[in-house]
């Protein structure tokens, strides 16, 4: 990993107020648990087996402070998506940035919100193009994106008041 | 509904680009904002094609989804079910035959040529010329002919499988093939002189489109419009997969942002996939296109597994949410037309309405793939 | 009294002939042309060599329902058609095929043929803005300030020619290129010696003039749709289609006349009809070979191009040859 | 001044390049197929939809194991079968066996993708792939093909 790269890892660390210590590779097994139990933090991933290297779990009042620094850090915004955690009550977003140079460099940040009340920040101030993505992300999971400007149905009819991917979704 | 449009000088008027439009290549909608001619506001409808492939990924087995993916695309079809494969095999950690990775590769290559050639045709088409674009499907039909003989199908293949592939190449393929890359530097010859020199041409696409790194930067846009910008990013080259760290190609750059950079790169694109197969048919080995362990029921154990992928439009990702059972517990395609047409919004407002047309034709737009 | 009436009659009877059916059979040969260059055989189904497919398109949109925008302005939706197509065929009346085949011979024809050409402008205004289309409106708008722009250099081109021949009698004009072909205004002389860039110049206007590609900016499919006939089905598609064909006959012979010689042959030897109509269907061909070329050029492309070259040097082609004239 | 002219030159020059190419191109001979006139020989691995493989006795191979049923990403296969009783000799001795017998095999094209996964998941080479391919109808009923009877013709 290149300095810069090293560098983001730093900031996004300095981020927890109690400096989470590193954990390891989990085990394909073990990570059922941890998984579900897992707390914030900076986790290092092997790129060869998972296909990124940095996953930042963060609470989602976190979450600009933590775009900012990749923003900073030249990273460009891959995607935005979610995933329906039924069992734990809880929608994660999952945000997707890597970069246009050779320092190759995947960066996850996720973030979780209860199912009830979905709510997490935009970061289309910071990245215009998250835009489109959080809009489809609303229109997949209802997770309200916070001080979007134009947060309305964009693949789904305009008039769409459901949320295919959520797990309890019947069509 | 009565009498006549009226229009009073200095307001606006809202223009439906589509989604029946000759110029978007499908059902998009543009709702533009004009004032004459010019674009004042830009804004861009999707959904009209949307499929919802990703719950599709979540309700079927991981083999049932494989003919899925090739309808995203349906013009560089290869690429997307090349990155699918990729992912399973990573999560489920199938080791693949290197004669397999080689063959993927060709006929990726060749897939990605064959995208880029109906593009050419259809962006000249967009500016008005049309012949170009039968010259196009003349070529792209010797490689449809091509790969139909090796996977079965012209357009929408099915051809990778978890671990290796459908069925092997034959003896056939490889001559046509070899006998295709000279053909096909003629060819390219040929559009040089009949398009790219045409002073018509140039000046419809020259210094206009702008769409510089920054931009693409915030909207992540990968692919031809980034390296149109300066941004020399390409996924086989900055993260190689499959076996393209063992062949030697250029990524094209250009630092001019505009239209014709964009035409540029695609164009220096086909010649470096020529390159590519020209290699892959050289080093081609012998072997077993399929692992001798394979398991029967695919079940990759409980992750978050990620693979980004080089199509023909840019940089292709699938996240793959596992919980360990035969169905994908999350399946995310990041489309990368999704990302290049966002910036079609921002990038458009106040150019006349045939350049932010040409524009549009330039960011190589696929609707079935940004819809999903 | 009767027999000139009669004349008349045979005279307008044949130019509309003569009109439509060059409309009808220049369709043809742009489709099988355009194969050709596309390596396609073209329309080949219907009759030998597809000769039968005019009469079948015309068919079809003749037996379709002639539809009117709900909030269109009807009365000029319904001229606009006919205006593209009748002057289109009145210009017929002036232009002599040959010494003797000419419908009615005038002293003042070029000033008819441009009068008449003007009317198709109106033409597009009127369906552009009758159809209540948003598209229609802006082709329209685009295809007034193509043909104004393009209507001046042309026109400058046409004094010229004027000038050298000292006649407005389109008959005359051919009769004072008579001779071997270093006689047509098309080769330099002493008096005039930009007349090939003249030529060139006048080709660009004519095929702007005509809205034909790469100046098809009136219809410029991949922007504006169809441009203002977007709204037109049944005929009145039909005459738009006909009329544009109408005008590039005209077009062509108008070039023919001033620049080749009319019917005159290159070597001199039997002058008649055969080599106008060569002539103008070679010229023809050359239309449907750059439209099947080029793409499209911009609007402010077009502009730019009318007032920056052709304008300036179509005057710098005026003055020079007045001035030879003086002094040769 | 300068630039006026030569851009105005290379211009022209690069249009009638352009134009020399349209005029070969004219004199080359046509590529295209006349489609209904004339057509062309699928490959050996074109893909079409599924068709039943018979044994050496004219009856299908398939033993109605419904794998390709369970296969199938667009459920667009529906198979039933009956069990029948026969006799086989083993060992000089009539023994009574059951087995399956295909009595129905629908397939429904409109919502088949042509993806091949049947073919693939077959156990007993009872599939494979028809060359047909210019299948057009303005009726929904037309595509519900009913193989083993598409069989039974082809055999007759």
């Amino acid at each position: 990993m290149t300095m810069t790269n090293e560098s983001v890892k730093q900031a996004l660390r300095d981020l927890f107020p109690d400096p989470v210590p590193v954990v390891d590779e989990p085990a394909s097994e073990d990570a059922e648990e941890k998984e579900e139990t897992r707390t914030n933090g900076v986790l290092e991933r092997d790129h060869a087996a998972y296909g990124y290297d940095i996953d930042v779990q963060l609470d989602p009042g976190e979450l600009l402070a933590a775009v900012m620094i990749v923003d900073k850090a030249g990273f460009f915004l891959e995607s935005i998506t979610g995933v329906d955690w039924i069992k734990n009550d809880q929608l994660e977003a999952v945000y997707d940035f890597s970069r246009y140079d050779f320092d190759t460099c995947r960066i996850v940040i996720r973030t979780r919100t209860p199912r009830s009340t979905p709510k997490i920040p935009t970061i289309s101030k910071v990245y215009p193009g998250a835009g489109w993505h959080e809009r489809e992300t609303h229109d997949f999971f209802g997770i309200k994106f916070d001080g979007h400007p134009h947060l309305v149905p964009l693949l789904l009819p305009e008039d769409a008041d459901f949320h295919p991917l959520l797990k309890d979704f019947k069509p | 509904m009565s009498g006549p449009i009226h229009i009073q000088p200095g307001e606006t008027f809202t223009l439906n680009v589509g989604p029946q439009h000759p110029a978007t290549h499908g059902v998009l909608r543009v709702k533009m904002e004009m004032d004459g001619e010019y674009i004042v506001k830009a804004e861009t409808v999707l959904g009209y094609i949307h499929r919802m492939h990703e719950l599709m990924g979540e309700n079927r087995t991981y083999p049932q989804v494989l003919p899925n993916l090739s309808r995203l695309d349906y013009l560089g079809a290869l690429g997307y079910t090349h990155g699918h494969v990729l992912v399973i095999e990573r999560a489920a950690g199938i080791e693949v035959p290197e004669r397999a990775e080689y063959i993927r590769a060709i006929t990726v290559e060749l897939n990605r040529i064959a995208s880029h050639l109906f593009w050419f045709g259809a962006f000249v088409m967009d500016l008005g010329g049309f012949t170009p674009l039968m010259y196009a499907i003349e070529d792209r039909e010797y490689i449809l002919d091509i790969l139909e003989a090796v996977t079965g199908s012209r357009l929408t293949y099915c051809y990778y499988r978890f671990g290796g592939l459908y069925n092997d190449v034959d003896d056939d393929f490889i001559s046509a093939t070899r006998a295709f890359i000279p053909r096909m530097r003629k060819q390219l010859k040929k559009y040089d002189a009949l398009v790219t020199g045409n002073i018509i041409f140039r000046k419809r696409l020259d210094g206009i489109g702008i769409i510089p790194a920054e931009m693409c930067r915030k909207y992540g846009a990968t692919g031809p419009v980034s390296r149109g910008a300066g941004i020399d990013f390409d996924v086989r080259k900055n993260e190689p997969y499959s076996v393209y760290s063992e062949f030697d190609f250029d990524t094209p750059v250009y630092h001019e942002c505009d239209s014709l950079a964009r035409y540029k790169v695609r164009m220096d694109e086909m010649e470096q996939s020529l390159r590519i197969i020209e290699q892959g048919l050289d080093k081609l080995p012998d072997g077993p296109i399929m692992p001798k362990k394979k398991p029967k029921l695919i079940k990759p154990p409980k992750g978050d597994y990620y693979q980004a992928v080089e199509t023909a439009r840019g940089s292709f990702g699938i996240r793959l949410v596992s919980d360990g059972s035969k169905n994908a517990y999350r399946f995310k395609l990041r489309s990368p037309t999704y990302s290049n047409m966002s910036l079609f919004d921002e990038a458009c407002e106040g150019m006349l309405i045939m350049d932010a047309l040409a524009m549009m034709g330039s960011l190589d737009l696929v609707i079935p793939e940004i819809d999903r | 009294m009767s027999l000139t009436i009669f004349n008349a009659l045979v005279a307008v009877v044949a130019a509309i002939a003569f009109a439509a059916l060059n409309a009808a059979y220049l369709v043809w040969a742009e489709r099988r042309g355009a194969g050709r260059i596309q390596r396609r055989p073209g329309p080949n189904v219907n009759g030998p060599l597809g000769l039968l497919q005019p009469p079948a398109d015309g068919l079809k949109l003749m037996a379709k329902q002639l539809t009117i925008p709900g909030g269109a302005d009807k009365a000029l939706f319904v001229v606009a058609p006919v205006l593209a197509m009748v002057p289109a065929i009145m210009s017929f009346v002036t232009i002599p095929f040959s010494d003797t085949i000419v419908a009615h011979s005038m002293n003042i024809g070029v000033l008819m043929l441009f009068a008449f050409a003007s009317l198709g402008g109106l033409a597009i205004l009127f369906a552009g803005w009758g159809s209540r289309n948003k598209y229609g409106v802006m082709a329209s708008v685009r295809a007034v300030s193509q043909s104004i722009s393009y209507e001046i250099p042309m026109l400058i081109t046409v004094i010229t020619i004027v000038m050298i021949t000292g006649t407005m009698n389109l008959k005359d004009m051919v009769a004072a290129q008579a001779g071997g072909f270093w006689n047509w205004n098309f080769f330099p002389s002493f008096s005039s010696p930009l007349m090939p860039i003249s030529f060139l110049l006048f080709f660009v206007c004519t095929l702007a003039e005509t809205n034909r590609a790469p100046f098809d900016l009136g219809e410029a499919e991949s922007e504006l749709v169809a441009g203002f006939h977007t709204e037109y089905g049944s005929m009145g598609f039909g005459l738009f289609f006909m009329g544009e064909y109408a005008n590039i006959v005209i077009g062509t012979s108008l070039m023919t006349i001033l620049f080749l010689g009319g019917w005159n042959c290159p070597f001199g030897l039997y002058p008649g009809v055969w080599w106008f109509l060569i002539k103008v269907y070679l010229l023809i061909f050359s239309f449907i070979w750059i439209r099947w070329t080029f793409p499209r050029t911009t609007i402010y492309g077009l502009l730019n191009l009318s007032w920056k070259i052709l304008i300036p040097i179509s005057l710098f082609n005026l003055l020079l040859t007045a001035g030879l004239l003086k002094v040769f | 001044m300068g630039t006026y002219f030569s851009d105005i030159i290379r211009g022209l020059w690069s249009l009638l390049i352009g134009l020399s190419i349209t005029f070969k191109e004219f004199f080359k001979p046509v590529v295209t197929v006349p489609y209904p006139f004339k057509t062309i020989k699928m490959t050996e691995r074109y893909r079409g939809h599924v068709e039943l493989i018979e044994n050496d006795e004219g009856k299908p191979k398939c033993v109605a194991c419904g794998m390709c049923q369970r296969a199938c990403p667009s459920g667009c296969i529906s198979l039933a079968s009956k069990s029948v009783s026969y006799e086989v000799e083993v060992k000089g001795e009539m023994k009574t066996k059951k087995k399956k017998v295909l009595t129905k095999y629908d397939l429904d094209f409109t919502t088949c993708s042509l993806c091949g996964q049947c073919v693939e998941s077959c156990n007993f080479q009872a599939l494979t792939f028809s060359k047909e391919y210019n299948l057009a109808s303005s009726r929904k009923e037309d595509f519900h093909f009913d193989l083993l009877n598409r069989l039974k013709e082809r055999n007759s």
